[in-house]
């Protein structure tokens, strides 16, 4: 397949945008004042939410991977860097009509669960929604390898697969949920080996290479959109950092977070795209530069945003009694 | 046939409430086991796939957590599902879903668009099944957030109660009992009626005592007062249809003029729902504990798992018999 | 496979006084003052509870499978016919020190579950006891294809699989749970497929194919008690009555089950075993009277049994306030 | 380090009372979620693997329901588990599996032999992190037949009753609070000792309003009760330390002393805890009532989900100065 150029480009500005927003989250999580609630950055991830949004339509659902993708959202149309770091921070987000959590039907994303895969039954009732408003809204729901094993995600397969709805499963395999490694939480090596318990297709790929992912999701997507019904997608990539600040790694080979550090996308897309003569230094250059304005903007904006009071809260929220 | 005479069952009202809820808003979809090759657990669905077909009706798997979850998110994108599980107790398989996803991450999110799931379980104490199916789980709902729980008495309840439930933009979860299914008929208006949340109902008036209850023990509670008539003693029933919201006023105008208050329910005593409508009735009405004529009192199943036995299940859980027994040591 | 033919007789023989179990729990159910809980019989389906037992050892954990199959566990060594019509009946039941449902650890079984599927867990819980005790005990656990799609299933395989845990799964997919046929409860044709999701071995055989199914049997038993891990038999059978005594059966294309009934086991291996000149008539004649007679007994003596009395019940059931 | 000066924060009390039952019978066996890989939520676990090993203590998959189910299981074959959830939110999940196999069903079978199985679970309210992981269910499970509950406050008491849990031939859940783990040192005694349950705790003697609470709660009371000390209002704080099974009388005794009740708990105030224990103060003082110098109180999270944000949250659950304002209003 010929991915367009302006795809190429697109794709490229956003893992820029999206790289730098990795390290504002940090920047902003050493701010005092900031309220961040814990860091769970998604650093060296960040190619999976970029391919998925460049296939995404207006209006699919979609939900990033659970504990570190949700700040990646801003690639979406309809959200903003701002956005991002204000949920983090627990500020007062419009978007909802409030506060805090990404949550937009319109937009395409209808929450996140903090009971990690407890979301998925709620995204396969959006792909029902779609089916029986007979819209072609897709929709892509990620989960990391750990939440993968939960309950929720095989009932949501079952009947995913049993109606044919147009949701696709995906699982980003960093390798490790928290301290344990896939290798003693499966005893599949190749996790797409899931889709065959249900009879839909599955498939593994780099999820480290911007161009394969976008190739295989744009190939699932299409079956899917088209009423071929739902499909998983395995990427792999690799959690670099601890699962959270406070991770002591102790349970990680030495060594091993540096050599996946060296296939991390940002850099080998970018030397892809030179070498194919796409971008050269001053692209690079420049992409940076305005994202991490941006990115600076973004902070700033976010953090002058006020916390919702506590009036509010307990008025809205409707309290029954 | 109910729909010639006018007479209604309980069971033939909540039906006949989905199918005018179906009828007048599209949008209104409902899936869960069998519902369709079943007609669910006890006939609620009957014709419902006939008239509605299946966009609107849909048999799942055996996947309660999916059938919840998918209700919210079918809510959350232009429907306005009804979940139906079998059993209350298939809720506990469900219950990350129905407690902290559908009760608690709206707000928790801060999300100020609609909610409009349902939830339809039956409960079934008092048919010897055994806790695994008949656990009549309200007291763990009235302790979630967001959550509306009814918990209708009479077929005509049931009915006005259903449409209010569908048309509510927040879940709801609607508990029908099934030792109530097949009762006597009632005559039920043939115009629309819908009945509020939060409305107690005086089933019978009285002056000596007042009993609050809900759900199938309403029958119970009112066959006691029948009794308890006969010997000179006059309860006032008060049936609280909804447990979110609660109408506490109800209970405390109710109280005042009696003087007393016994709380009957089907669940388990320990933690159950008498708790906080004891509590509630204190805090509206703190003075009034010091004048009533005798001990608030509450009448629940044993603190013990219901048995799977015809024989013995029935035991744990409070009979007429118990009812007019507790009242007549109170008086 | 050379099956002995001490083990071919014992299985007949078996398989003989199932069937006419199956056959006394309508007469009781129907019988006044009985107090049996409902009527989910295994007609048709006994072969399998059969085929199970003829290979366990004493001390092994097994569960058949949820609604139906649980009064066949009186062919486990330890058990009685009385015993199981008992326990349908909600008598007194000394197997439990008290009433009710079999559950006795010594003898293989620790409960089972109205919930279908729930009990799956406890079950890995037995198989990973006998691990770390260092036992050679392994655990079947058995439910049907409706329950097969539940969330704990899928848990409990998970962990099974990770720690090669020494746990047979088995589906007994007799095509329906209660009206929703298997075609449109799964998306795929063959229900061991359900393996490649964990990565252990699965295979689906004839369900009322007695000797086909001890063979099956008798490898994966093998397998895993040798520290082979878990895997996945599925026996394909059929639900020849409605759910239950009220099913009106709609849902069942005409014709369905008695094109089934043709297939049944008793009759097939009835046929095998005078084909395969191990017995005559008179042997058919004399196991079916038989297990006439003891089931008649059992019968008799199990609703002899008193029912639990209300105190003791509450006593017994530590009621702490 | 714990070890030598014989100070220990709640944590080291927890991590202790696990080792020497590990050490003491070589049944105790324990698994979870990165109990190994990252020494469970909060250092729970340091140092047991490298003590007893791969068998006596085992990483799972994130299986919530599977490590409760195991848990059963593995108790009722010879072993005597403790099954460890990162979160109490999480036995949301798993929630068919605590409530109604572990709660409910030996009693429903009818089965007589031992279920020693503990549960043990961290309770997190307070820090921001919002309803989904920081939600304390104990009401939910005070309702369940076959459940002890324990909520220690202390060190000294976490130490006790983790090692009656583990000893108990019946199931418990234990929920630790995070709010307690590193808090100020306590000298425990070398010696072994064990705390039953259903005992409560008066932590603070006084003789103007008793204050019942339990869990991280407690210290927050105590904190309040400083402060209306300095005003002349003597406060007596009554710790339940276990809610099933659960010391009325302490309760009792108490209140006959000062006249007054409050009642404090972390989870929502509907449906919460605060009822059972009022019930249970009036079923067994029945007149206490009528002689009270107030009327009764609750003070617990108010009717609605923990918002995940570490400036409101706080802001949700009852902070010592409103314990002192509610205690005011009622003397
Ligand atoms: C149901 C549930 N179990 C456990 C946790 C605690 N927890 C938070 S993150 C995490 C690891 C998740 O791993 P994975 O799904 O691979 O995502 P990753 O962190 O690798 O992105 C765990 C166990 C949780 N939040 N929810
Ligand atoms: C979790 C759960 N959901 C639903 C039910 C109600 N129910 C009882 S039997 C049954 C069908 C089970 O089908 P299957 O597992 O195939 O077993 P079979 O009846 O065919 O032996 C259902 C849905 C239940 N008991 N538990
Ligand atoms: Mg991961
Ligand atoms: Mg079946």
């Amino acid at each position: 397949m010929e991915i367009p150029k302006e795809k190429l480009l697109e794709m490229y500005r956003n893992l820029v945008r999206a790289r730098i927003l990795s390290e504002k989250l940090y920047e902003v999580f050493t701010t005092e004042g900031s309220m961040m609630q814990g860091l769970h950055r998604g650093l060296g991830e960040e190619a999976i939410p970029v391919a998925v949004c460049a296939n995404l339509k207006k209006g699919d659902y979609y939900k990033p991977s659970g504990v570190r993708m949700h700040p990646y959202l801003f690639l979406r149309e309809g959200f903003t860097m701002r956005d991002s770091i204000a949920s983090e921070c627990g500020r007062d987000l419009e978007k909802v009509g409030g506060h805090q959590t990404y949550v937009s039907p319109e937009l395409g994303i209808i929450g996140k669960s903090g009971v990690l895969g407890e979301d998925a039954p709620m995204y396969v009732g959006a792909a029902l929604s779609a089916m029986v408003r007979k819209s072609d809204q897709i929709t892509i729901y990620t989960c990391g390898d750990g939440t993968a094993n939960r309950a929720p995600l095989h009932e949501s397969m079952v009947v995913a697969a049993a109606w044919k709805l147009p949701i696709i499963f995906m699982i980003e395999n960093n390798q490790y949920g928290m301290g344990t490694s896939v290798k003693k939480s499966y005893a599949i090596e190749d996790l797409s080996d899931r889709a065959k318990a249900y009879g839909f297709p599955g498939q593994s790929v780099d999820g480290n290479d911007v161009m394969a992912l976008y190739e295989v999701i744009k190939e699932y997507t299409e079956r899917t959109r088209s009423g071929g019904g739902p499909g998983l997608i395995v990427a792999e990539t690799y959690r670099v950092e601890g699962h959270m600040v406070s991770d002591t790694q102790l349970y990680r080979p030495k060594g091993e977070s540096a050599e996946w550090w060296k296939k991390e996308p940002l850099a080998r897309y970018q030397k892809s795209l030179m070498d194919m003569g796409i971008i050269t230094d001053k692209d690079v250059t420049e992409a940076e530069k305005e994202a991490r304005a941006e990115a600076d903007k973004a902070g700033e904006d976010a953090l002058a945003i006020p916390f919702l009071e506590y009036e509010d809260y307990i008025k809205s929220a409707l309290d029954v009694l | 046939m109910a729909e010639e005479t006018r007479l209604f069952t309980y069971i033939d009202a909540i039906n006949s409430a989905y199918r005018e809820e179906m009828q007048r808003d599209e949008r209104v979809i409902m899936f869960g086991e069998d519902v369709i090759s079943m007609q669910g657990s006890a006939r609620e669905t009957t014709g419902i796939f006939e008239q509605f077909g299946p966009d609107r009706i849909k048999d799942t798997p055996i996947v309660e957590e999916a059938i919840v979850g998918m209700a919210m998110g079918a809510g959350m994108t232009g429907l306005r599902p009804i979940g139906f599980l079998m059993f209350a107790s298939l809720m506990m398989c469900a219950f990350d879903q129905v407690w902290l996803k559908l009760g608690c991450n709206r707000q928790e999110w801060g999300y100020r668009g609609p909610l409009p799931v349902v939830l339809h379980c039956m409960v079934i104490g008092g048919t010897g099944i055994g806790m695994d199916h008949a656990v009549s789980p309200e007291a763990l709902l009235v302790h979630c957030p967001g959550l509306k729980i009814v918990m209708p008495s009479t077929a005509y309840d049931a009915k006005g109660l259903m449409k209010t439930a569908i048309r509510d933009d927040e879940p709801v979860v609607y508990f029908s009992h099934r030792g109530l299914y097949f009762g006597e008929k009632e005559a039920i208006p043939s115009e629309e009626y819908l009945i509020p949340f939060g409305k107690a109902d005086v089933k019978r008036e009285g002056k000596d005592i007042t009993i609050v209850s809900y759900s199938a023990m309403v029958r119970k509670v009112l066959a006691a007062a029948e009794e308890l008539g006969k010997e000179g003693i006059n309860a006032e029933v008060v049936d609280l249809r909804s447990l979110v919201p609660m109408d506490i006023d109800t209970v405390v105008k109710s109280v005042k003029k009696t003087g007393r208050l016994l709380i009957v329910h089907e669940a388990m005593k320990r933690g159950g729902v008498a708790g906080e409508i004891v509590f509630r009735f204190m805090e509206a009405a703190p003075d009034a504990v010091k004048t009533m004529k005798s001990p608030i009192k509450r009448l629940a199943a044993k603190n013990v798992a219901l048995i799977r036995s015809r024989k013995m299940e029935p035991l744990l859980i409070p009979q007429i018999q118990d009812i007019v027994e507790t009242v007549k040591g109170m008086v």
